[in-house]
């Protein structure tokens, strides 16, 4: 077909940020899809709406999801969107990669589909975006003889996903890379065959300053601590003073807990260490000179995700500290309990957090079996709305 | 012969010799230019590593020119970060300064490192999505051109991130981001009964709805919308293509400020909505890019060494930050749904 | 009838604190109802429970409330409360009574009822403890003819009620007194004759430190504040810092906007007058040196309540700034919107704040016509779940 | 005849003429002594208040002795404030010594003033209530016995209020104090069908149950209570005396702490639940003023000066507090009513 005129998606190629009409366009030099990917958006940058259909059910033998279908309302006029699918590949623990691995990638996607692709979607899948129906199987066969695998869809266990963790941080109180790719390996069921109430969500953070942002989003996330007091080296903390750093006020003001104090005659920091609440500041701060203590776990919390429907929830403390080393037994058989109580009450489309919301934090807790502690909570509740177990009353 | 849940490739397969060498023995970090951080390890190895701005939406000829410069500075080895970053990890400290020549030489933008910009996260938009009130790639071109000197910088007063979403659906942690730039609707869904008879589940369709809105019609083998109880969600839509909410006349962006994931110094903080309403303008929005520069250098004024938007807000209190930023407050800025009450300010304590 | 014995309530005659046993007691010399009252409680504190039926309708003439009728479950062994009501007597603004006033109240109570009162109960009214309904009627025409009225009870406005205010104290920012007297009057027949969903609560304080609780109890808390600046007098300042307060440590250190610099040097004191949130902090420490501004008047907040049923609601900041003087008409028209908002819209037993909660404190605002100010919010809403007026859409 | 509507009597004329003289000319006070606050006006006059708790429930006798004293020394003037306590207003500072002697050999406790344990309000409790799970003077009794030290003194840390409810009507600001005890029934209502029929509002009755465990059962033309969703808390009895809920051997007492009202420093809160039930152990409730007494010495022995015990406890955090105490921490402290939600601890930082 003879190209169309984008003057609208051109605009979007000036400036100094790259463009991804830039990409589209290469794409489109080899792929009729992607052209008329940027003529539909063309469209839409006119129109100001989408157009896109809701999602067929399309996929690959043996998997539920990892497919997300995705049909033009526009397919007499773009008819190499007429189909338009989008694949998800499950992405290496904190998405290391070596050239020829994406190499391979780039190979099996310029043979099968538009030549885009969405280096990482959000939920921290590689995507491949844009593909016919009768592509889809042999771009996953191709894939699969390469090493890949599917990544989540629909009401399952999406990809776990992680931080770059002990491969390169310092602050790293597990080893995330090792967890997220096991627990991906332990649960492809899960991952592969929806069959819940809704998405549920694993993301694993080294340390409270949570870099995949995990007790924003995740079902359970999985955050990096240690019980031990933080270790501090007063030779760098004398270096970090001399090179002119205000210790009193970045560091000891800012500790949300005032659990440091600083002795400005001999240039030394000291911790209370029962007042830390081990929040990272100071160590983000003087990464040289304080370091996280040794005894390291990590805190699980659960409920996090966005708006739709009861609102945002941010994840809540379930266990304070948890060891998390493999086969991370005690984890599993947490999880397995709490995925049997969200199974067993959930609603359609209700998460987790949604759910221990709506029937409360005291019966989940007593039906999946977690002790209660101070630290699962901000405060105490307000009002004296107790349910009394039946077993604790007098006859 | 393909097999069945084979699992994502072994990591240990693909990390860099000198991280092979150094796992789990990192000391500590230093960011020795803007884009750039340096670890140093117990055993004394350093790895720099080279972070670059992606648009998300990439080629595979440009997975392919990373790749090739990945060969030449970094012996084939690279990552990407949650937020749509590629890092060049270069053990050798020789090529740090060559490979940064030639990213510059190429366009590449170098920065989001430390206190600085980050790169925007955001989702699909009018270019992959069905339910999308706004696209989302340009939007984000348009503001990451405008902020542009911010993200290969480190002397902003905390770090900066920012977050896009074309619906309420949120992908991506945009409610809890420093500026989030949010796609919303604003008219209530039209049903179409047909539709609806052809397949809806109508009492998982009810149920979508977070306000009651939707009612079963039995007689009609259909639903009803309350228009005065709907706000737009478009969650009947996701349910439902019967439920058509896309609305090109009314959809548009709201931004909201103020969250933030990390734990340090304060908790991890929703957004709050700041304007509720800005027009979709494509194909450079410049009503967002107005907006986001405008709360972005009324941080850089006022904050103090440390904050991050949030903090700055909380500190000075959020009737300071309408009345710095003149933004209107609107009775949109007040909670009215399930949570309304904790925002409610209950105390005679405030600033005019 | 013989005396019965009380083993357990003489026990609570021991002890410095002022015993309320003792108190029925000397009623009961003189009072069978109060010896019958000694016994029922005696027999509660035997029995673990109360002995008080749900009241019935009685009340005095003319009246809708007023009167809470009181029977015991156990009249046959306790026949001198069988009837044993309560009178709720409107007190004086601020409680301030002359000796006079207050024999004769008690020459009527000695006179018609058990001779025990609560001075003052929860609301604020005088109360009369005990009588029976032969003698309600002639209880309220003495009570009348001495100058006083009944107080309010049920769906209706109950007392209002005040801090001691200028009377007494150098940081009320308007007359509580006065108002409290003003509204009292204008509202008699709301709060004489029960008409609305439920009760309704105005309590005034002179300035932020809430001495009658209005933020926790009133539907409308009426608290004293200030416009302008605190006002500081250097010289005072000197004097405190010399007798030894730590100025720096427990005013400035503990200003919640921390708006206030001390000058250690010259021991002066200095405000930055647009940080300050005017909590009263400073001025409750330094009362002779700091001084509310000149320019005052009070912040109206609305809905607050105990738990019952939606939970407890703290009042709510509506108006930042009203000035409150006599004929206080801008703050009736606006207490009339809300009352009638709230009668057209409230269900049976549904406070102004449940209401507002439930329909939404967006509609509220439209509906009564006040203007959204930030003050409102400790800070905006966090869901994207805004309600669009269909005049602000394009069609 | 007596009139209808004549409204309270004026206060104008029940004002000292020390009062009336220097009314809203007040400039500042101090606490020369215990119990006593000395006002000074614009104009030089100087008031002493002296301050006297009382059990609340008095006779007349009382109140003629007060009046007797009143007139001795205030010319026949005095007040009350909110919290039960007589104020005895004297112009003639020559009169204060002779009146706390007075007050002394008679027995009335005289404090309650600045940093002191303030009396306790409090409600009717097996005195007058029909609702009530506990007593509610005779526990006030007991607790300020216990605590008597603290209301004559002016050097605790911060005001102590403490408030006493017997059900959770929780008349009086027993949801915002220093310590609150409050009585809490444990058992659900049994229902009396005959009565639901003889004339209780059955829709009413039901939308009084906050978590809709009442059902109409228009077979029965009565009601079913749900006993898995009750939580006792008494509302459908205040609406019906078919829904009796007394129960002696659950009915009890629950502590929570931590609340304020006034703005100071910080804005008012609520208090929360520590102790979810202590048994009814009339006359003296040991195990009441054991766990006041215990909580009120924790807060003398750790907090800052100038901290309520809230703001105490929001420094240390609720966590520390649990152990600084020893109070178990159990499920019935977590929050699992509407607003649960903000009191769930959403950040990895919290303390051990």
């Amino acid at each position: 077909m003879p190209d169309k005129k984008t003057p609208k998606l051109d605009e979007l190629e000036h400036g100094p940020w790259p463009s991804f009409v830039t990409e589209i366009k290469k794409a489109a030099i080899r792929n009729e899809s992607a052209k008329d990917l940027l003529n539909l958006l063309e469209r839409s940058y006119d129109d100001k709406r989408g157009h896109w259909k809701h999602g067929g059910i399309v996929g690959v033998r043996g998997y539920g999801g990892g497919v997300i279908g995705r049909y033009t309302d526009l397919p007499e006029e773009y008819p190499h969107v007429a189909e338009f699918h989008t694949m998800r590949i499950n992405a290496p623990s904190a998405w290391f990669y070596k050239t020829e691995t994406l190499r391979t990638l780039c190979d099996i996607w310029e043979k099968h589909g538009s030549g885009l692709t969405n280096v990482h979607g959000s939920t921290g899948d590689l995507i491949f975006l844009g593909m016919k129906t009768e592509e889809l199987q042999k771009t996953y066969d191709e894939l699969s003889d390469a090493g890949f695998d599917l990544g989540g869809s629909g009401s399952c266990l999406r990809s776990p996903s992680c931080c770059v963790g002990p491969a390169r941080c310092e602050s790293a109180c597990y080893d995330t890379l090792a967890l997220c790719y096991d627990l991906t390996n332990s649960y492809q069921d899960e991952l592969h065959r929806p069959m819940w109430p809704y998405k549920f969500k694993f993301k694993m953070s080294g340390c409270a300053n949570d870099c995949v942002a995990a007790i924003a989003r995740a079902d359970c996330s999985i955050i990096g601590t240690w019980r031990d007091s933080i270790q501090v080296d007063q030779d760098q903390v004398k270096a970090y003073a001399e090179s002119g750093l205000d210790i009193q006020g970045m560091v000891c003001d800012k500790c949300p807990t005032r659990a440091l104090k600083y002795d400005h005659e001999k240039k030394e920091l000291h911790v209370i260490a029962e007042d830390c609440s081990r929040c990272m500041h100071c160590i983000n701060v003087m990464p040289k000179a304080v370091r996280p203590g040794k005894e390291k776990g990590a805190t699980i919390l659960l409920g996090g995700k966005s708006t739709i429907v009861q609102s945002a929830f941010l994840s809540w403390v379930i266990v304070p500290f948890m060891k998390m080393e493999p086969p991370y037994t005690e984890f599993k058989e947490m999880v397995a309990r709490i995925w049997d109580w969200w199974d067993e009450n959930g609603k359609t489309r209700e998460r987790l957090g949604e759910l221990i919301y709506r029937l409360g934090m005291t019966k989940f807790l007593r039906e999946v079996g977690l002790p209660p502690v101070p630290q699962m909570v901000f405060r105490p509740r307000a009002n004296p709305y107790v349910f009394w177990p039946q077993d604790e009353i007098v006859k | 012969m393909s097999k069945i849940d084979g699992g994502p490739p072994d990591y240990k397969k693909l990390l860099p010799p000198i991280i092979t060498e150094n796992y789990g023995q990192w000391k500590y970090h230093e960011i020795p230019r803007a884009g750039v951080l340096k670890h140093v390890s117990e055993k004394g190895y350093a790895l720099y590593s080279v972070r670059v701005g992606s648009p998300r939406l990439v080629s595979i000829d440009y997975i392919r020119d990373i790749c090739a410069l990945a060969d030449s500075y970094c012996d084939g080895y690279l990552r990407f970060t949650s937020r749509n970053n590629v890092e060049f990890l270069v053990s050798d400290e020789a090529k740090v300064e060559p490979l940064i020549k030639e990213l510059e030489a190429k366009g590449y933008p170098i920065g989001g490192v430390g206190n600085a910009l980050s790169n925007i996260v955001h989702t699909q938009g009018w270019v992959h999505c069905h339910t999308p009130a706004t696209d989302a790639s340009g939007i984000v071109k348009a503001v990451m051109d405008d902020l542009y000197e911010y993200f290969g910088r480190t002397d902003l007063p905390a770090k900066l991130k920012v977050a896009m979403a074309c619906c309420l659906n949120m992908c991506g942690a945009v409610h809890c981001s420093d500026v989030a730039i949010l796609g919303v609707h604003r008219t209530p869904p039209r049903v179409d009964h047909e539709k609806i008879r052809k397949g809806t589940e109508i009492p998982t369709l009810v149920a979508a709805c977070p306000t009651g809105a939707i009612r079963p019609d039995p007689k009609n083998k259909s639903v009803v919308v309350n228009e005065e109880r709907c706000m737009y969600c478009g969650n009947c839509y996701t349910m439902s293509p019967a439920m058509e909410i896309l609305d090109a006349k009314n959809d548009g962006i709201a931004i909201l400020v103020g969250g933030k994931v990390s734990n340090a110094r304060t908790a991890p903080s929703f957004s709050r909505l700041v304007i509720p309403f800005l027009p979709n303008n494509p194909p450079r929005w410049p009503e967002v890019t107005a907006a986001v520069r405008h709360i972005v250098e009324t941080w850089l004024n006022n904050a103090r060494k440390g904050e991050r938007v949030g903090e700055w807000i909380e500190r000075i209190g959020w009737e300071r930050f309408f009345s710095l930023t003149e933004i209107p407050f609107t009775d949109k800025h007040i909670d009215d749904f399930i949570f309304s009450r904790e925002t409610f300010r209950t105390t005679a304590a405030f600033k005019y």
